[in-house]
């Protein structure tokens, strides 16, 4: 057992670091005092941003994965941290949108002066720790229950703000969220006390070393993956998810779609491409494919057929999800070197980021909207465009980007994606993108249509809206955008570590 | 010697038996929550009770037969207590 | 002669599991669960897993039988809330769920030739560790950052009950025994049974670095205890804005995490510990632990702030 | 057959009632324990596969006894969570429901609660 192939990295206590900063933030947020909590944030939020940003610096410098070694304890013993292209990719963007969230927070999740602590800001800035650390845990981990203890972080984080409005409805969704949360943990678990049972460790790098003919290792990949499926919110199992994001407040819901759903989503990335590459045979990447275009399909004319903007939003998330579950089938080859599944690869994460940045503005801009009229009834919006211009053009960018119009992240990813059917010879997935483009296109101008709308007397303002809030929204839409100008090619990036 | 402690095992084990099961057919039997709790604390206390009696022949020591002697009187103080949280739970 | 103790264990607990899902009244399911707790204990002692045992039986029916209990209790009239779904529907999923079952079974058939095993490398590496219970050695050695972050898995989900309490109530006190009358039963024994508990509880604490124990199972009866003083109203839930309390919650985390990063000074990097210290600092951690763990967990139970502070 | 096998067979047949359990269960508490078998179900799978690991000397590979370990405490958090979601859930139904008009079951529930 002496293989002592890993070690720790020059650059490995960043990860450490990672995971762990915001963990001291939770700490102390207990024994801090209500109004210290969002100075605290002030602390933890800069500098986790910097300590992503050096992670990848260092990953990029070194084009190798950087790997920490907990503990001195080698794998299979103990557990590894490491950080490979996508898991810093990742990192950075869940740095930059958890820090605008942090920005766009301020005012809506601050203590009043002079007043005793209050329930929602206190619980609302741990929260917003936890999903980082959890989140930083899930992309740096490599060792399957780590992985679980991580998922299960998340999860706690993310419940309780579904209801942090203490709504009847959104406890509801709150409870259902938890219990398919809850059913998706335990076949995980299921899933890896098979492989332990199989393999005798859980580290994802050993996995990969080690055979995987058997029907058990089959049985519980399925298992994990059906878990965390639950979790990610891929139709069939996508029912929790509309009344959840929809029913948290903005800040919330802008982490939610943005960043949870991705987390298990990572996992399963993980599993497939990363532990056990030898497995992905081609019918269940097209099964895998054939839910995530299911996804596309149901979640666009769902949304489509909305009344409220935030459930619009919600369903939209459903159908941009299922892009993401078009790298199994265009990107299986990746394993056995087929060269232009590195395209479908970039594409899938072009898809995941853009949709991470254009999501999470588009959530605070319908929050911002929600706030200045006292409602998100679509129908009753017209004009509101014309009171809050800027919140109106996040709103349009993010949407350009869903749609998948150029210049935008959204475009590159759909149309990398359409390159690799291509090229692939699957045709069947192209006209799901295009109709999934036309569909996105259909409930975005419906609202931006709306917004633009000149009736006769424009709606009046309930509440002030902070400058501040809309430009926090807007830096995130065009962040979507921005992503545009990443070259349309297969990304020498995202294959650091693989 | 040791005939006559075997005899006094196998009585006192098996009288805790039988208690153990009055108990158990009154916890099957019997039409509500509290009743059934009584068959059940009452039987059961005394079954263990003659069990760890007849099984403190074998302890090999006073140490040992202490220690079955508190997990006698240990059970009965949760099962006590046990049986007031549920009796007020139903109440 | 222990296959069959082991046959008639797995029917009662098969028999039971199925009587839990199919009782008509809550309550009962409750009162089920926590036989239930008690026999799989039993069966995590059959096989060979002492520590898990002492765990099951303090949280899985212990404690979780506490939390459930009171649930149910308050719940009573919501019992025909929702209806069960037609019997059709029961068939499908219950062939389902015995599909299920068949193949779990099937891949429980289908051992390796030898099956892979850590613990040989567990019990070699134990020594730099200074523990003698290989148990210990995973938690709070080889594995110490799974513990570590479930700690914060803790701290989080109380937050989350927190949180579901009104805004009212925030920095309040759970509800938790406020109305016991003072010459109850219960306040008996909430007075005799604690000083015993917390001796137990410290014994566990100490004796779980060589010996089946540690911080979980002693903080879990460390719960018990401080739960039972609380439910029988001889002292009041502390308000959750209490930084007694708050200080307590974190304690252990926090010296966990500060040994954590004192590796990175001390030894060979985080989490690690410097061999001759090792035994000395994980006790350390576990004492803090087993404390944060017993108001963690006996917090969780009480459930949200109910009362409003008094001025 | 040897007794691990023998409680592998029995985790099989526990989460499958557990998860018939959180299907069938209309009352939101019951399938929270519902839950909780299927929890202890998966525990005991990793128990038998600590059983087999049984080498060096130990009854059991200590390491799945140390997952399950943690498993337990985070399924405990969790049903401590969802617990009281539901309790929060139906407080507030009962706030809603009850002021509609005075009938006299509205104050027997207050005051239960």
């Amino acid at each position: 057992m002496s293989t002592a192939s890993v070690a720790t990295t020059s650059s490995g206590y960043l990860l450490v670091l990672a995971v762990m900063w915001p963990v001291i933030g939770i700490l102390l947020s207990f024994v801090v005092s209500g109004r210290q909590i969002e100075r605290l944030a002030w602390i933890v939020l800069p500098v986790g941003l910097v300590i992503a940003g050096a992670t990848l610096i260092a990953v990029t410098q070194a084009g190798q994965s950087q790997i920490y070694v907990v503990g001195n304890w080698a794998p299979p013993l103990g557990i590894a941290l490491r950080a490979d292209g996508i898991s810093v990719a990742m990192m950075m963007a869940t740095a930059i949108v958890i820090c605008v969230t942090g920005v766009f927070a301020h005012g809506e999740f601050s203590q009043p002066p002079g007043g005793p602590e209050e329930r929602a800001p206190v619980v609302f800035w741990v929260l917003l720790f936890a999903i980082w650390s959890a989140l930083n845990a899930l992309v740096l981990g490599s060792d399957l229950f780590n992985l679980y203890v991580a998922l299960e972080l998340l999860t706690f984080a993310a419940v309780p703000l579904v209801c942090l409005k203490g709504k009847k409805e959104t406890v509801e969704a709150a409870l259902r969220y938890m219990l398919f949360a809850l059913i998706g943990s335990v076949l995980y678990l299921l899933g890896a006390a098979m492989i332990y049972g199989a393999y005798g460790t859980l580290d994802i790098r050993l996995l990969s070393e080690r055979g995987h003919a058997e029907p058990a290792t089959l049985i519980a990949a399925s298992l994990m993956t059906i878990g965390l499926l639950a979790k990610t919110a891929l139709v069939p199992l996508h029912l929790w998810l509309p009344p959840a994001h929809a029913g948290a407040p903005a800040p919330g819901s802008a982490m939610l779609s943005a960043l949870v759903v991705k987390g298990s989503f990572f996992v399963i990335i993980r599993i497939w491409f990363d532990a056990m590459p030898d497995l992905l045979s081609f019918r269940a990447a097209q099964l895998l494919g054939a839910l995530g275009a299911a996804a596309i399909l149901l979640g666009s004319v769902l949304a489509l057929r909305q009344q409220r903007l935030k459930l619009l939003i919600a369903y939209s998330t459903i159908a941009q999800i299922g892009y993401l579950f078009f790298v199994f089938p265009l990107a299986a080859g990746l394993a056995t070197g087929v060269a232009w599944s590195g395209i479908a690869w970039t594409a899938s994460w072009l898809q995941l980021f853009s949709h991470a940045f254009a999501k999470a503005a588009m959530f605070m801009a319908a929050g911002l909207i929600a706030e200045a009229l006292g409602h998100d009834r679509i129908a009753e919006l017209g004009g509101i465009g014309r009171k809050l211009p800027i919140t109106m053009l996040a709103f349009a960018l993010s949407g350009l980007s869903l749609v998948g119009v150029p210049p935008s992240g959204g475009f590159s990813a759909k149309w990398l994606l359409l390159l690799a059917t291509v090229m692939e010879g699957q045709w069947w997935w192209a006209v799901v993108i295009v109709l999934g483009g036309l569909l996105a296109g259909g409930y975005i101008f419906m609202v931006l249509g709306r917004l633009l709308a000149s009736p006769t007397e424009v709606p009046a303002l309930q509440a002030p809206v902070s400058r501040w809030r809309e430009c926090a929204a807007l830096s995130l839409a065009i962040c979507a955008v921005l992503l545009g100008i990443w070259p349309l090619q297969s990304s020498d990036f995202l294959f650091i570590g693989r | 010697m040791s005939g006559l402690l075997h005899a006094f095992t196998i009585l006192a084990v098996s009288a805790g038996v039988v208690f153990f099961i009055a108990g158990t057919v009154g916890l099957v039997r019997f039409p509500d929550v509290p009743t059934r709790l009584h068959a059940l604390t009452k039987a059961d206390n005394v079954g263990l009770g003659l069990v760890v009696l007849g099984l403190l022949p074998y302890t090999g020591g006073l140490l040992g037969a202490l220690k079955l002697v508190s997990v006698w009187l240990l059970t009965l103080l949760s099962g006590a207590i046990v049986t007031q949280l549920i009796a007020r739970a139903v109440r | 002669m222990a296959l069959v103790f082991d046959i008639g264990i797995v029917s009662l607990l098969i028999a039971i599991g199925a009587w839990m899902i199919m009782a008509r009244d809550t309550l009962v399911a409750v009162i089920i669960f926590v036989v239930y707790g008690l026999l799989m204990s039993i069966a995590w002692v059959r096989l060979s897993a002492v520590d898990v045992a002492l765990t099951e039986a303090a949280i899985g029916s212990g404690i979780t039988g506490m939390l459930l209990l009171s649930a149910a209790a308050r719940l009573r009239q919501t019992e025909g809330a929702g209806a069960r779904p037609s019997f059709p529907v029961c068939v499908a999923a219950g062939s389902l769920c015995a599909l299920i079952s068949a193949g779990l079974a099937g891949v429980v058939l289908l051992p390796a030739d030898v099956a892979p095993t850590l613990a040989p490398l567990a019990v070699a590496n134990l020594a730099d560790t200074g523990l003698e219970n290989p148990v210990a050695g995973v938690l709070f050695a080889y594995r110490a950052l799974d513990t570590l972050l479930e700690k914060v898995v803790l701290l989080l989900a109380l937050l989350g009950v927190w949180s579901l309490g009104s805004d009212r109530a925030w920095g309040g006190a759970p509800a938790l025994g406020a109305y016991v009358p003072p010459n109850d039963i219960l306040v008996f024994f909430a007075q005799v049974l604690p000083p015993i508990g917390i001796v137990f509880a410290a014994y566990m604490t100490w004796t779980g670095a060589s010996h089946p124990g540690g911080a979980f199972q002693g903080g879990t009866v460390l719960a018990v205890m401080w739960l039972l003083v609380m439910m029988a109203g001889v002292a009041r839930a502390p308000p959750i804005s209490s930084t007694k309390v708050r200080w307590l919650l974190v304690a252990g985390p926090a010296l966990f995490l500060a040994v954590g990063f004192l590796g990175f000074v001390i030894a060979a990097g985080f989490l690690a510990y410097p061999v001759d210290y090792a035994k000395a600092l994980i006790v350390l951690i576990e004492i803090a632990l087993a404390l944060s763990i017993g108001v963690t967990l006996a917090l969780l139970a009480a459930g949200p702030p109910e009362r409003t502070l008094q001025p | 057959m040897n007794s691990a096998t023998l409680f592998g067979f029995c985790s099989a047949a526990i989460v499958g009632l557990g998860l018939f359990g959180l299907i069938v269960s209309p009352h939101p508490l019951r399938r929270i324990l519902a839950f909780n078998l299927l929890g202890s179900g998966v525990f005991l799978f990793f128990g038998v596969v600590a059983r087999r690991g049984a080498a060096a000397g130990l009854g059991a590979d200590p390491v799945p006894q140390a997952l399950v370990i943690t498993g337990i405490v985070v399924a405990f958090s969790a049903t401590a969570l969802a617990v009281a979601l539901v309790l929060r859930l139906f407080a507030l139904t009962d706030e809603a429901a009850p002021t509609s008009e005075a009938d006299p079951k509205a104050g027997a529930e207050g005051g239960h609660s």
